[in-house]
């Protein structure tokens, strides 16, 4: 690998980190409304060594916990941000907010509010892609909890069966909500499932991001020429609660100690440093402007309009 | 003009605009080679292969998903949910997915999108195979609800339901599949969604239906007129959105109305017009809004029951008599 | 007597009917020692374990399942559903299987099963999470649907709801979990399900509502007065069946009625209150019923957006003066 | 295995057939209300190998096709084809039909029209017995096809961590109305999906009856033992269409002429005379007594009165 993709890697690493450590700081000013934000802080390596490995053409579809994967897909903070404070200049024109964050130009076409919801849009998009004759795959993000519901089974099968090139990716945070996912899991893996439709299921350090990035890369590949979908469980933790506003009562903060100790970001900034990719000083120049990126996005929410709420009922039908 | 059946006009539908526009494409369970269990997409699948008409395993969810997810990307899918009892595993890619994406993305996406399934009791199919669920997806915003109650109407609907830029729930009567009619052979022959039909003018009282109780509401009409009470008839074809001004035109002719369906009575698309009528045309009525609807009732499965569940022209005349019963 | 919050109310009532009857129990997403995502079931797990208090995967469809098998063979469970919106994934379970079983078996069995939800909009949840869904169920012949306003509607309504032998959607609402009221401490305080409560009695004109909607509807009440407008307000409580006697005699009174709902209004509860009206008190009314509810739109997340979406204390305010305008 | 549980065997079995048998003629002769049946014809050796092991106390959900479950689980047949003719003598006074047919007092506790409807259902019924401490199995059968709807997954997974005594049959007869399970299953199997689970995932001949009774007992015992689900999949063929009005236009008359050469009745009764443990007199007796108590059904039905119009909406509510 270049290191000018090592530097991009980092780089997007790093914005989503101040993003969502900026955005949880406005939520508890009070600065953000609707629900507790779901931040992706401790997962960076999963959104961004996936997406590392995308053409602008595929596509990308996301959950409740998406910032971090619209980050990494070239998501533009300001209109972001805007998004989730409400304002006419977000994303969806204040319509969505943070569970619904998507640029359709980028081919990032939708987050979710439901769990599982994406993953039968994902089948589609992927038929889409093979109907046309696009050469694009499909990538659609979901968490460890999702794995249990009917509509992961419905659509791995189907996009298996179709041979689509569609590319899982579970972010195994070990909880929903604040359930461990052991309680409610049965079987060995999320990984383990992907036999069950006769495709690869891969299981990984989600906190390694070039493990994820080789991973990814592979099923890329594979979907791209045409073999079909393959199914990743990368093991993560997310270092806030649920929702920004979660004590996390139902773990320890030794627990989450010996996640933080494993910052996907600290990690490999640490190899890159020990193999000299990059120096300190580059370390804390992406650090700079990634806070800048985010500074500004705040500014321009704040100064950005609310949306006139005489069109409330605008976007409902295209004609 | 050529006659044919509900299921042929249809399939008919279907092929045309498939052969029109190459990003149409048909998804569902046994719509290929076998047709579909109504037999609605016969020999679509002869003319376009299995790239553009998919059998799908039983998912639906992932089936409307599916089709979503090409409706988002450039294609525009027609889907087959087999009952619309069976919808109920699909609810929440139709109410909170396909309803609700364009709105909460602020208009970055269209959907175009018809989701066909069909409704109706009267074959004794019991209570998971006979259900009238159009309230279900009129209640939500987002979606246009589409009921065609003839070939012609089944095909001109379909035609325009497939060439809008947004969702349709586009739901048949499984008792008219064979029933025959004349139908236009105008590649274009389109039945514009959201305008109703006054099928039967009529100067005493308006009747509004659709789907095949809009076809029991005429027979009413028929034996009315023999006693001197003639009734105006309009087929609604589209639920949602509801044309209002259509009502109320006829409304103000006859000033009184029945609604027919064969939805439950209670919560069901009778109590919406009612509703608005009280609000848009109260000056108008010379009597209350009547409804005329299937029991509260899960659907029995024996005949006995089931004819006395749903409604039927006899009872549908005798509500008209008792509207005017002491004028 | 004790005061204690709405959540308080719902969790004190599951323990009581817990305690009182073992064959109760509760299933659902984080129900367990986090005590709910809403914080409903907070102290049932610490009292109970793990084997009365159920924490599931998310898999809506099997949970509601698994209620309705324990519920066929001996058992009373109380399941959770988070958000209202999230009863699409599990539709098939409720509206084909639960309302319907016991029908389709010709009576062979009861189905003593609480489905809790909650819905409802103003806290900028966004589309996916704001909806007001009872219309869907009140929809479906065979459940109970009941919507309390109040910690001692919560409590009351919820242990006549565990102790009834059918099935029960039991709607609370997302605003209302914090609201604190005097609630019964008799172990035996019911409050029945079907049974409307004229909170305000008044005589000029009757505002009819139930959960949220209802106290925004007693704040514009207190605003009318002043203007020598006397608003007799009733709270629904109960959705299906609907009281209709408890609305027609209070409308006997008033001659006027204004149904006050957050759900949308097109195909809502209020269209049925609206038509019932018009069938069985047409000669009651000096006017025409009318509805306020949230517009046909997709909740949207701004909360600039979300306001004029929903109804609110002043709409509802001016809903009434326009009914008196030019009187 | 005694005589006498083969004799039992075959008993049932030749029940089921002359059942579905006479009940098709019925259909052809406009006898019966409603959908065409879905027949069961060739499928005998699931239901009576499953049934045969268990007790009063075990519990039965079965599906749109499902006579030769109920009927294999003790069921009346007057008291079913009354059912199916829309009777009020029938076990559901006319308010179900032929895909509501069940005796909740011999527990089997529903039957359904919507694919995969009873597997959440069998859940709860499994979770109510390990509640209730009851020594009782919940057996539920599905169809191959089933396999790819969303609720069997929610189901299994669900049954599994919850180490319930349910025990899953999917009767594999190789079709999903016209639709061949090799188009629309991915993966190796039904049972292969049982790792997914982590539960046993046993295939076998389902036309061999003895096969199928080892099976599912090996099942019920551990299911019995508190060691959790077991998912079975039985490998059959339906004679008859997806409903005895389907002309069977996607398959081929060879492919049917081989399975019924795979007989499993005739299989079985050829085993038991091969090793002497019936006489042809005793089948042939046990073949006239399933076909009176078939005719004896038919003129209960037949004179059975209907149901009352007036009490339509009777058993909505308890109370
Ligand atoms: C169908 C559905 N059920 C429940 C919820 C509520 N909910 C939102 S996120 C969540 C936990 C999801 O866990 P997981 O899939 O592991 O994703 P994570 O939050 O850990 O990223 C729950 C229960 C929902 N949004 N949709
Ligand atoms: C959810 C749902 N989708 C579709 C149907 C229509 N349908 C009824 S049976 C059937 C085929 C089922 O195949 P399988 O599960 O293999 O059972 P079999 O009929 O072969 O016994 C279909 C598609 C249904 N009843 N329910
Ligand atoms: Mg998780
Ligand atoms: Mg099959």
């Amino acid at each position: 690998m270049k290191t000018k993709d090592h530097l991009e890697i980092l780089r997007q690493m790093l914005r989503i980190r101040h993003f969502e450590e900026n955005l949880y700081k406005m939520y508890l000013a009070k600065q953000v409304p609707g629900m507790s934000p779901h931040l992706s802080v401790g997962q960076e390596a999963v959104a961004v060594g996936v997406c590392h490995g995308l053409k602008a053409q595929d596509y990308v579809l996301t959950t409740h916990r998406g910032h971090g994967h619209v980050l990494a897909k070239g998501a533009n903070m300001n209109r972001m941000l805007a998004e989730i404070m409400g304002k006419e200049t977000g994303y969806c024109h204040g319509r969505g907010g943070s569970m619904h964050i998507a640029d359709v130009k980028l081919n990032i076409v939708g987050a979710n509010g439901i769990v599982g919801g994406g993953l039968p849009i994902a089948v589609g998009v992927g038929l889409s892609c093979q109907y046309q004759g696009k050469n694009a795959v499909t990538v659609c993000f979901f968490g460890d909890a999702a794995a249990n519901i009917g509509a992961f089974h419905e659509s791995l099968n189907m996009a298996a069966v179709m041979k689509l090139p569609v590319i899982w990716i579970c972010e195994n945070n070990q909880y929903g909500l604040s359930t461990h996912i052991k309680r409610t899991l049965a079987g060995e893996s999320i990984a383990a499932r992907g036999a069950a439709y006769g495709i690869p299921g891969v299981r990984l350090d989600g906190n390694d991001v070039l493990a994820v990035h080789v991973a990814a890369n592979a099923a890329i590949e594979r979907a791209r020429a045409g073999q079909g979908p393959t199914l990743i469980e990368a093991d993560t933790y997310r270092w806030y609660g649920h929702g920004a506003s979660d004590n996390r009562s139902y773990r320890t903060r030794e627990e989450e100690a010996a996640w933080k100790e494993r910052c996907p970001i600290k990690r490999y900034v640490a190899g890159l440093l020990n193999e000299k990719i990059v120096t300190q000083e580059q370390v804390g120049q992406l650090e700079k402007v990634a806070e800048r990126e985010v500074q500004e996005a705040i500014k321009f929410a704040n100064e950005s309009p609310l949306p006139d709420p005489a069109t409330v009922t605008d976007y409902i039908f295209s004609a | 003009m050529a006659e044919m059946t509900y299921r042929q006009a249809i399939a008919q539908a279907i092929i045309e605009e498939m052969d029109r526009d190459p990003n149409v494409l048909m998804l569902g369970e046994d719509v290929g080679p076998f047709g579909g269990a109504m037999a609605a997409s016969k020999g679509v699948h002869a003319r376009f292969g299995s790239r553009r008409v998919i059998d799908t395993p039983i998912s639906e969810e992932a089936i409307v998903g599916a089709a979503l997810g090409a409706a988002l990307t450039g294609l525009r899918p027609i889907v087959e949910i087999m009952f619309i009892d069976f919808t109920t595993g699909c609810m929440d890619m139709i109410a909170n997915q396909v309803a609700k994406v364009r709105y909460m993305l602020g208009g970055q996406v269209q959907v175009p999108l018809v989701i066909r399934t069909q409704g109706g009791a009267g074959k004794s199919y019991a209570a998971q195979h006979s259900q009238s669920l159009e309230m279900w997806f009129a209640a939500i915003p987002g979606l246009k609800v589409v009921t065609p109650s003839t070939p012609a109407e089944a095909k001109g609907l379909l035609k325009s339901s497939i060439r809008v830029d947004d969702p349709v729930m586009f739901i048949e009567n499984k008792v008219l599949y064979g029933d025959k009619g004349q139908v236009s052979d105008d590649p274009d022959f389109l039945i514009p969604i959201g305008k109703a039909n006054v099928v039967r003018p009529g100067a005493n009282v308006t009747i509004v239906s659709w789907s095949r109780q809009l076809l029991l509401s005429l027979k009413a009409a028929d034996a009315l007129a023999a006693e001197n009470i003639d009734c105006e008839v309009i087929d609604l074809r589209t639920i949602s959105p509801l044309d209002m001004d259509a009502i109320l035109a006829s409304l103000s002719k006859t000033g009184r109305l029945l609604v027919v369906e064969e939805g439950h009575k209670s919560f069901g698309i009778g109590a919406e017009i009612s509703a608005r009528v009280m609000e848009q045309g109260f000056d108008l009525l010379e009597g209350p809004v009547q409804r005329v609807a299937t029991l509260d009732t899960p659907i029995p499965f024996s005949p006995v029951l089931e004819a006395v569940a749903i409604p039927n022209a006899a009872k549908i005349a005798a509500a008209i008599r008792a509207m005017f019963a002491g004028t």
